[in-house]
């Protein structure tokens, strides 16, 4: 089948969780940080198939089951947070988060 | 899975029919005592279970599990320290009166029970994995209880919200790079078992190293420590307890299996790397808490700088033959007393209406409450690692193991670190024999902080029972 | 019978609560009676001939190597003696001065007496160190709770310094313990194996330093000194009295009972370093004291130069010196204390201990004034009393080492005149400048400084009872580097010979 | 032998001690029962052991009553020894002692300390008696402090005066560096012969020490306390001070007794003295200066005590001298002589004081022949032994140093010194006498008619005059040293002779030419410097006593406790800036993680 | 077929980069259903259909529609969208880009390290099934709690909202 070399899927996945990490930083809307957060799991399932790929065993498919199992566990447990938060403030704004500090 | 494995499983198994047994009660009866005593009565089965459960000798069960004596004595600790939790909560969340809800609070904390011996037992990333994000997403949801004193209608409490959200997003963020960790690792071995490194390894080592970015922000260590000080703050108490105990100690657990298994810090730079983030950690962390005015931010850098010494023991796997032991009986130390201290906030800061964590609501509680300002000196003396209580003979295994190690410089640091934490458990000391606050009262479960003072005391004067018990590994 | 020496104490503190709700001044009686207690069990110990009066040996952790080992000979006797007996001059002396928690102060005061008691009895190093930092505990609350007004400050700093620099000791006996392992296979914390070690001189001299550094801080050694000025100005009298008779021999004892046996050899090659440290205590406490107002804080840097030449005594490792420290860790004790206490009771008096608000007591107290004379004459080493015999011993020790360090060290005889003199002419001297009468000596307090001027005169003429109860123990320290060392001592850079003299 | 002579010194300190405990439940008669009693009891017992001495023959007893401490390599017991030496120094100090005992109790009488002042003074007899008569040093010096503490409580005797306080700590200061000279010695004796018996370690050092360097430096450490004690240069500034006293302790203490001390050290070491001829040589030249220098200092004072004062200094400097010259005999006869006419020139002056009220300047004196002729004789006759007038005991001692000297050592600059200063010597003693008793008369005294006073002084006043009589048992004592080459030629007799005789001449041909010697020197320079006692004082104010004053200043605050502090305020400075950044800032958080990655990965790199 | 794999995975970057960058966020989820998408493709290409397929069904479809849910009904119009252009300004931009350029670099530089390209070989679905209800057995039951958690409490914490709008104070 493809051959490709390790090191630029790697690149790929690095390079797809670093702009999942910008997003994370550099939004303040709580719903593009899940978003980006959905960016950097996505490349680290990446890397799990890649791997199961390369060694031609099951276990990165199933990591990359688990990574799923988390990444909607996580969504549904945040989304429920934020509606919170929009309840609270009519806002998603992430540095409205500031109220505990020092 | 054969039989015997089976058998092995009986306390995870018990937690989880604990779970699901809680919420379907719950569904049909909402009572919140009934809840409480399900919980305890499931956790109590399982300790109980673990007594027949536990095989002879090590077992492997599947390639996640390996129920040894390592399991064993932390599976102890995290099913007592999660009764204990179970106790603060019963009497945390039924502060909000009748309308609060508080069953689900326990089929979480069973949940993350569970997370937790899952850790404990874990050789396996998939284990690791799982059992990390079973305790994570029950803590989000926990750290964002709604609860409290406040009528119902407002929901999550704002600090618990914001708590909550932060704790998620930073976590997950973590949890990314653990996994990007342990895909590269995977990808260079093809295996997610637990094992020692092959010679030639090119990606392992940024593996590792991601790894070890993931765990050490589970673990608060500098500087990945940001999310500690708020959540503790924002989380209802016992669910900061939770977070500063289990779901720190059952991590480092499985890391320090991981450590075991793979002999990892042999590892050049990534043993420096350690080294750093411990020094970090323990500087850091107790220079964070020196002036900290508010009592669970200040418990929350301690326990950093607390993270920081255990860590010394990490560096010491392989070097020296106590280091298991060390870690053990440390983590033991640390969980009493952490409990103890928030236990003890619980019933000196949230007795009035509002709940109040200045520092200066200890006043004079040496005067007003003298069994429980003693045992608030022995805690922050504990805390401190002074002799007569189980924090010193953790500290003193953590030293033991640190000089059969050699590990000179950090020791340095070490007692660096140590001699600032004087400083602030001192003071709280201090403020305790000072005046009392115009406002203070005294409530929740003070039989639990006796308790928990008590075995403080005991196991620090005479460990023998625990030090003999350690698995030996 | 170890054990209750122990025991006693610990007992008493925790009746403390039932003897308080009996009567009045039941805890002070309670207290009274555990520390007579202690003095009649000790009463009737003596030597054997053996290496230990008394010896009790139980396990504590085995699998640690670590045991519950109690030893008493001539030198922790003598020790155990002061301890008792200061520990009741110090229930004594606030009987007054103490008016709130009465109970928890005394309840204090006996553990940290059992503490010291502890300190003094441990042959296992594990107990020995978990005794030197309980003793701490209940130290540090006398002076937080009692103390006067920077008290917050001073038990901070006290308990920083000290538990730090313990830290350093623990890590030094682990290392022993752990050499011991590499040696034998077994790991060890008891005195008796680790004495058989033979340490590679690197590790030695690190080891050593470890423990030197804890028992420097305690003693205090120049310049770790800081923490005492204030511990002993802000603490109340009995705390300062407690800390500067008790506390501080502690330091000594730990040098005498474990750095110096355990590490021999690298013990004589730091001697010089100690030894210069000590000499620089000796002046720069005296200095410091005679700058002070305050008299309280004078009185502590008097502390400092007075264990300055226990620390040369010590080091300069001959019998004569040796003798010289252990009876100037006496003499020190007393005159002190002595100080202390009557600068407590001029403050219950004046309010006040400025030297520059004072002046003329002796028209307004004749025999306090006395008193304080004679205190001060002792702490300026006048032949006679306690103290002379000491320093005269540990200089003429000393000199056989060294000449121009003791030269240098003699000086601070000057100084203890220039500082003890300067006290009693603006306190005792000048026009009487306290316009309020206040009652002088009461019988209790007649008694308490009665007491410890006859034992500074009793020493002073006749301190043989004391050389040679710790002649014995002494040559035992002695002999362990005499037997070891391979260092030439004439070589060394401070011989008196190598100069050609 | 000897037990008994203990009591010698024991029976003034324990009276000492009951005046001490029960002083204020006692009148003045029962202290001055119990202070004078004491002191006749000890002269009596001295007596006794001095006719038992002198009758056995001379031979020196030595005997250990009690074990005083035995450590690891040094044994030190409550010796005794006595000689010849003793038997001097215990007459004099017992004997003189007495009588200023009996003329405190006039001169006391009336004080509120009358009891202390005799504990005290007991006390310090006792000491006295101890350092003479120790066979140990180191019980020499307890009682070398022992006297150093007296002289100390009583110079502060009138403690409410801030000026008498001052000059006690001084002379207890001063004198503490001459005692740590002398301690160092004994360490030195300690560690070579592990001995302190004066004896033994006298007669060790003579038979091992015959090359070596060691006896030059114990000799000069043994000088430097005696130098300190005795109030020689460079170490005298504190006797003049010392006047602050009552007058009797200026007579017994700081005239005829404790200032003495180092006189007597030096000839009880005489052995190890021998041993260094440099050290010799040092203590005639320090004695020689002092005593030039003190007379002048002397000759223009204008407090009478003080002229007393620089009078005694100048005096032991020539006790110094003589020791310095190898005539040690000589020396101890002058001590011996010294004390009666100098205790008698202090107690008449004390007379002579009370009489005016407590006025001690003598511009304000003057006329007193007439009023006061009781006092007019006892000074006339102690004037005239000072300055050494033929046939007063005075003028035969001083004769022997400078005969003696000069023989054993020829004219040297001391010689000449010594010389000269016997000039001036009388010349200030008729200055003294002038401007007491004659002239007009300025104050009005009351009459000095008390006989309690009187007759002390009448006894000085004859063993002023003969006691040159007193037959002094050392010829045992003093290793003869070898006469000298030098012949005495009649020249120097005559000279010698003369001296005293030039100075009155000179003091009279100022008088008679009706210049007083105040106005001569008044305004000079030197009669400034002379004043102020060569200005030593204010050379030590300025090298030592400013710059340690001074660093004390500075340092009052502990400079070591600055890194400690330092240490603090880093500690909250740190916690302060990372409290900072922990500012709940959601992505700030992040940011830190990213941080701690971009860490991580850097080390692992 | 080398080929279409770099150029699924640009699109899957650039899709990417336009979710981090968007200021709508239906917009910026629909990018992020084609990243999801392309990723998928890409896991086919690597010779995992189960995978693919599951990120096709479950990721895109049920998490996003989630998502898709969620922004729905916190429908904020445009005035959303302008509030996300101000947040955005290109300051905002520079330090977390440099950090994580960094950090790119940095695992750029550690990744890269030489490694044998190795050939892919298929894993089909019924391998991983055997896997998962085989020794992973464990594992399927844990992460069926971790659902149970989830669902526990996203309800839990919702319920309150529910209460308050439907006005009632319990149930």
């Amino acid at each position: 089948m493809t051959e490709i070399p390790v090191e630029h899927g790697l690149l790929f996945a690095a390079a797809l969780f670093c702009i999942g990490l910008v997003g994370v930083l550099v939004r303040r809307n709580l719903v593009f940080m899940l978003m980006s957060l959905e960016l950097m799991l996505n490349a680290t399932a990446f890397v799990f198939v890649l791997g199961g790929a390369l060694h031609g065993n099951a276990d990165g498919q199933v990591m990359f089951v688990m990574i799923l199992t988390l990444a909607a566990a996580e969504v549904a447990v945040g989304l429920a947070l934020v509606v919170h938060l929009y309840h609270r403030h009519r806002s998603l704004d992430a540095d409205r988060l500031d109220v505990m500090k020092g | 899975m054969d039989a015997a494995g089976l058998k092995a499983l009986t306390p995870l198994l018990l937690l989880a029919l604990c779970a699901v047994g809680t919420m379907l009660l719950a569904g049909f009866r909402r009572n919140g005592r009934l809840a409480f005593y399900s919980y305890q009565g499931g956790l109590l089965l399982a300790l109980l279970s673990l007594t027949w459960a536990l095989p002879e000798r090590s077992l492997e069960v599947t390639p996640l599990l390996r129920m040894d004596a390592f399991f064993g004595y932390f599976a102890v600790l995290f099913i007592l320290s999660a009764m204990a939790i179970g106790l603060m909560a019963a009497g945390h969340f039924r502060r909000g009166g009748g309308r609060a809800r508080v069953e689900e609070s326990y089929v979480l904390l069973a949940i993350c029970l569970l997370g937790a011996l899952v850790l404990a037992g874990a050789q396996h990333f998939a284990a690791l994995f799982i059992g990390l994000e079973l305790m994570s997403v029950a803590s989000f949801v926990l750290v964002a209880y709604p609860c409290g004193g406040r009528p119902v209608e407002d929901g999550v409490q704002g600090n618990s919200l914001e708590a909550g959200l932060k704790y998620l997003l930073l976590s997950s963020a973590a949890s990314a790079f653990l996994l990007f960790g342990i895909g590269c690792i995977y990808l260079d071995t093809g295996s997610l078992a637990f094992a020692p490194l092959p010679p030639a390894t090119t990606l392992s080592l940024p593996g590792l190293a991601l790894l070890l970015i993931g765990v050490a922000f589970k673990l608060a260590l500098v500087p990945f420590h940001f999310w500690s000080p708020d959540i503790y703050e924002g989380a209802p108490t016992p669910v900061a307890a939770l977070v500063a105990t289990l779901s720190k100690t059952a991590l480092f657990a499985a890391v320090l299996r991981y450590v075991w298994y793979g002999a990892l810090l042999e590892l050049p730079g990534l043993a420096t790397a350690v080294a750093v983030l411990a020094a970090l950690s323990m500087l850091i962390g107790n220079l964070l808490a020196l002036r900290q005015r508010h009592i669970k931010r200040l418990l929350a850098y301690s326990s950093i700088a607390h993270l920081g010494y255990l860590l010394v023991v990490l560096l010491a796997v392989g070097h020296a033959g106590l280091a298991i032991d060390a870690a053990a009986v440390y983590v033991l130390a640390y969980s009493v007393t952490t409990l103890g201290a928030f236990a003890l906030v619980g019933c000196v800061c949230e007795a009035g209406a509002e709940a109040d964590y200045r520092l200066e609501v200890f006043g004079g509680l040496l005067w007003r409450a003298p069994c429980l300002g003693a045992s608030l000196i022995l805690v922050l003396l504990s805390l401190a690692g002074i002799p007569l209580t189980l924090g010193f003979i953790g500290k003193f295994y953590i030293f033991a193991a640190g000089v059969e190690a050699g590990l000179w410089w950090l020791l340095g640091v070490l007692v660096v670190g140590s001699a600032i934490g004087l400083y602030y458990y001192l003071r709280i000391v201090l403020i305790m024999l000072g005046p009392a606050p115009e406002a203070g009262g005294i409530g929740g479960r003070r039989w639990l902080v006796y308790g928990l003072a008590l075995l403080l005391v005991l196991l620090g004067v005479y460990p023998l029972p625990v030090l003999s018990w350690l698995p030996v590994l | 019978m170890l054990i209750w020496l122990l025991l006693v104490p610990v007992l008493a503190a925790v009746l403390m609560p039932v003897a308080e709700g009996w009567r009045r001044d039941g805890s002070r009686w309670l207290s009274l009676v555990a520390l007579g207690l202690q003095a009649l069990l000790l009463l009737p110990l003596g030597s054997d001939g053996g290496t230990w009066w008394l010896e009790s040996r139980t396990d504590w952790l085995p699998l640690l190597g670590i045991g519950w080992h109690l030893g008493l000979d001539g030198l922790s006797y003598l020790l155990l003696w002061l301890t008792v007996a200061l520990g009741i001059v110090s229930v004594l002396i606030s009987w007054r001065e103490i008016r709130q928690r009465v109970a928890f102060f005394h309840c204090n005061l006996l553990l940290s007496v059992a503490g010291i008691v502890g300190v003094f009895l441990a042959l296992d190093l594990f107990l020995f160190f978990v005794f030197w930092e309980l003793m701490l505990i209940p130290m540090v609350l006398l002076i937080a709770i009692w103390g006067h007004d920077n008290r917050h400050y001073a038990a901070t700093k006290f308990f920083i310094f000290t538990q730090a620099s313990s830290l350093l000791m623990l890590i030094a006996i682990l290392g022993l313990a752990f050499a011991h392992r590499a040696q034998t296979g077994v790991i060890s914390f008891d005195r008796d194996d680790l004495l058989q070690l033979q340490l590679s001189p690197v590790l030695a001299h690190w080891l050593m330093l470890g423990f030197f550094v804890a028992f420097a801080v305690k003693l205090p050694m120049v310049p770790l000194h800081t923490w005492l000025p204030d511990a002993h100005t802000e603490a109340p009298t009995a705390g300062s009295v407690m800390l500067a008779a008790i506390l501080l021999k502690t330091g000594a004892y730990g040098l005498l009972r474990f750095s110096l046996p355990l590490f021999p050899e690298a013990s004589a090659a730091f001697a010089p370093v100690a030894m210069t440290l000590g000499v620089l205590g000796i002046l720069y406490g005296a200095k410091l004291a005679f700058a002070q107002h305050d008299m309280k804080r004078l009185v502590a840097y008097t502390s400092v130069s007075h264990m300055g030449f226990v620390l040369l005594g010590i080091y300069a490792l001959n019998g004569m010196a040796l003798q010289g420290a252990v009876m100037q860790m006496l003499a020190h004790g007393f005159s002190t204390a002595a100080l202390f206490i009557v600068v407590g009771m001029l403050y219950e008096r004046w309010h006040t201990r400025d030297l520059r608000q004072l002046g003329g007591l002796w028209t307004r107290l004749p025999r306090l004034s006395g008193f304080t004379m004679l205190f001060a004459l002792a702490s300026l080493g006048l032949p006679g009393l306690a103290n002379f015999v000491a320093e005269f011993l540990i200089l003429a020790g000393a000199f056989q080492r060294t000449w121009p360090l003791t030269a240098v060290a003699a000086l601070g005889l000057v100084g203890a005149a220039l500082y003890s003199l300067l006290l009693v002419q603006r306190s005792l001297w000048g026009a009487a400048k306290p316009a309020a009468g206040a009652p002088d000596c009461s019988r209790r307090e007649w008694l308490v400084l009665g007491a410890l001027a006859l034992a500074l005169v009793w020493f002073g003429l006749h301190p043989q009872p004391v050389l040679e109860l710790v002649r014995e123990p002494l040559l035992r320290v002695l002999d362990a580097p005499l037997a070891h060392s391979g260092v030439e001592l004439s070589s060394s850079w401070l011989s008196l010979r190598g100069r050609g003299l | 032998m000897g037990a008994w002579l203990a009591w010698i010194p024991l029976l003034p300190l324990l009276s000492s001690l009951t005046l001490l405990l029960l002083g204020r439940r006692l009148d003045e008669r029962g202290a001055a029962l119990f202070g004078v009693g004491s002191v006749a009891l000890a002269a009596l017992l001295s007596l006794v052991a001095i006719l038992l001495f002198v009758v056995s023959d001379g031979t020196a007893w030595g005997g250990q009553a009690l074990s005083w401490f035995s450590a690891l390599g040094l044994e030190v017991g409550f010796s005794l020894y006595f000689d010849g030496l003793t038997a001097v120094m215990v007459g004099v100090i017992t004997g003189v002692g007495l009588l200023i005992h009996l003329y405190s109790v006039a001169y006391m009488s009336g004080d509120d300390g009358f009891a202390r002042f005799f504990a005290y003074l007991n006390l310090f007899v006792a000491m006295m008696l101890i350092l003479v008569l120790a066979g140990d040093f180191l019980l020499l010096y307890l009682g070398w402090e022992g006297v150093g503490l007296c002289s100390f409580l009583l110079i502060g005797f009138w403690y409410r005066v801030p000026e008498n306080g001052y000059a006690a700590r001084k002379a207890f200061v001063v004198t503490r560096v001459g005692d740590v000279a002398l301690a160092l010695g004994l360490l030195i004796l300690v560690q070579q012969f592990g001995t302190l018996l004066i004896q033994d370690s006298v007669g060790q050092a003579q038979l091992l020490w015959a090359d070596s360097d060691w006896p030059f430096w114990v000799a000069l450490l043994l000088l430097g306390g005696a130098v300190g004690k005795s109030a020689q240069l460079p170490l005298q500034t504190w006797l003049p001070d010392a006047m602050a006293g009552p007058t009797p302790v200026s007579a017994l203490i700081h005239a005829a007794t404790m200032v003495t001390a180092g006189v007597y050290l030096i000839a009880r070491t005489q052995g190890i003295f021998l041993l260094a001829p440099d050290v010799l040589q040092l203590v005639q030249l320090v004695g020689g200066l002092t005593l030039f220098l003190a007379a002048c200092s002397a000759l223009v004072q204008q407090d009478l005590k003080r002229i007393l004062a620089y009078s005694t200094i100048s005096q032991i400097g020539y006790m110094f001298f003589a020791l310095g010259a190898g005539a040690f005999s000589a020396a101890v006869f002058h001590l011996m002589t010294h004390a009666f006419f100098k205790a008698l020139l202090f107690l008449a002056a004390g007379q002579v004081i009370l009489s005016l009220h407590h006025e001690q300047d003598i511009r304000r004196m003057g006329g007193l022949l007439r009023p006061m002729p009781f006092s007019a004789l006892c000074f006339a006759i102690g004037c005239a032994a000072l300055a050494a007038l033929p046939f007063t005991s005075g003028f035969y001692s001083k004769d022997a140093i400078l005969l003696q000297a000069y023989a054993h050592g020829g004219a040297g600059i001391a010689w000449w010194l010594a010389l000269a200063g016997a000039g001036v010597t009388a010349l200030y003693s008729l200055r003294l006498f002038v401007r007491l008793f004659l002239g007009e008369c300025h104050t009005a005294p009351t009459p000095d008619n008390r006989w309690p006073m009187r007759w002390p002084l009448a006894l000085l006043c004859l063993l002023a005059l003969f006691g040159a009589l007193i037959p002094q048992p050392l010829s045992d004592v003093f290793v003869s040293v070898p006469a000298g080459e030098q012949h005495v030629s009649w020249a120097v007799h005559l000279a010698v002779l003369l001296m005293p005789w030039l100075g009155l001449a000179l003091g009279l041909w100022l008088l008679l030419r009706g210049e007083d010697l105040r106005r001569r020197f008044a305004g000079g320079i030197l009669a400034r410097v002379w004043r102020t006692g060569w200005g030593f004082d204010a050379l030590y104010n300025a090298l030592l006593v400013q710059p340690l004053s001074l660093l004390a200043r500075l340092n009052r605050r502990d400079l070591l406790d600055l890194p400690v502090g330092f240490l603090a305020w880093l500690s909250r400075t740190c916690h302060q800036g990372l409290s900072r950044l922990q500012n709940g800032r959601l992505r700030q958080y992040v940011a830190g993680i990213v941080w701690g990655a971009l860490l991580v990965l850097a080390v692992v790199l | 077929m080398t080929g279409l794999f770099y150029f699924t995975m640009l699109i899957a970057l650039l899709a990417a980069l336009q979710v981090v960058r968007g200021l709508n966020a239906v917009h910026a989820l629909l990018h992020l259903i084609v990243t999801l998408l392309a990723l998928s493709l890409l896991f086919f290409l690597l010779g995992a259909p189960f995978a693919a397929a599951l990120q096709v069904i479950v990721y895109a479809g049920a998490i996003m529609v989630l998502m898709v849910f969620v922004i729905m009904m916190l429908n904020q119009g445009d005035a959303a969208v302008e509030q996300e252009r101000a947040w955005l300004d290109v300051a905002s931009w520079r330090v977390p880009g440099l950090l994580c350029g960094l950090l790119l670099l940095e695992l750029g530089y550690l990744l890269l390290a030489p490694a044998d390209g190795g050939r892919v070989r298929a894993v089909d679905a019924a391998a991983v099934g055997r896997t998962l209800f085989g020794p992973y057995l464990l594992l399927v039951e844990l992460a069926s709690m971790l659902l149970l958690a989830a669902l526990v409490g996203a309800w839990h914490l919702v319920r309150p909202l529910k209460n308050r709008r439907e006005g009632t104070s319990d149930d």
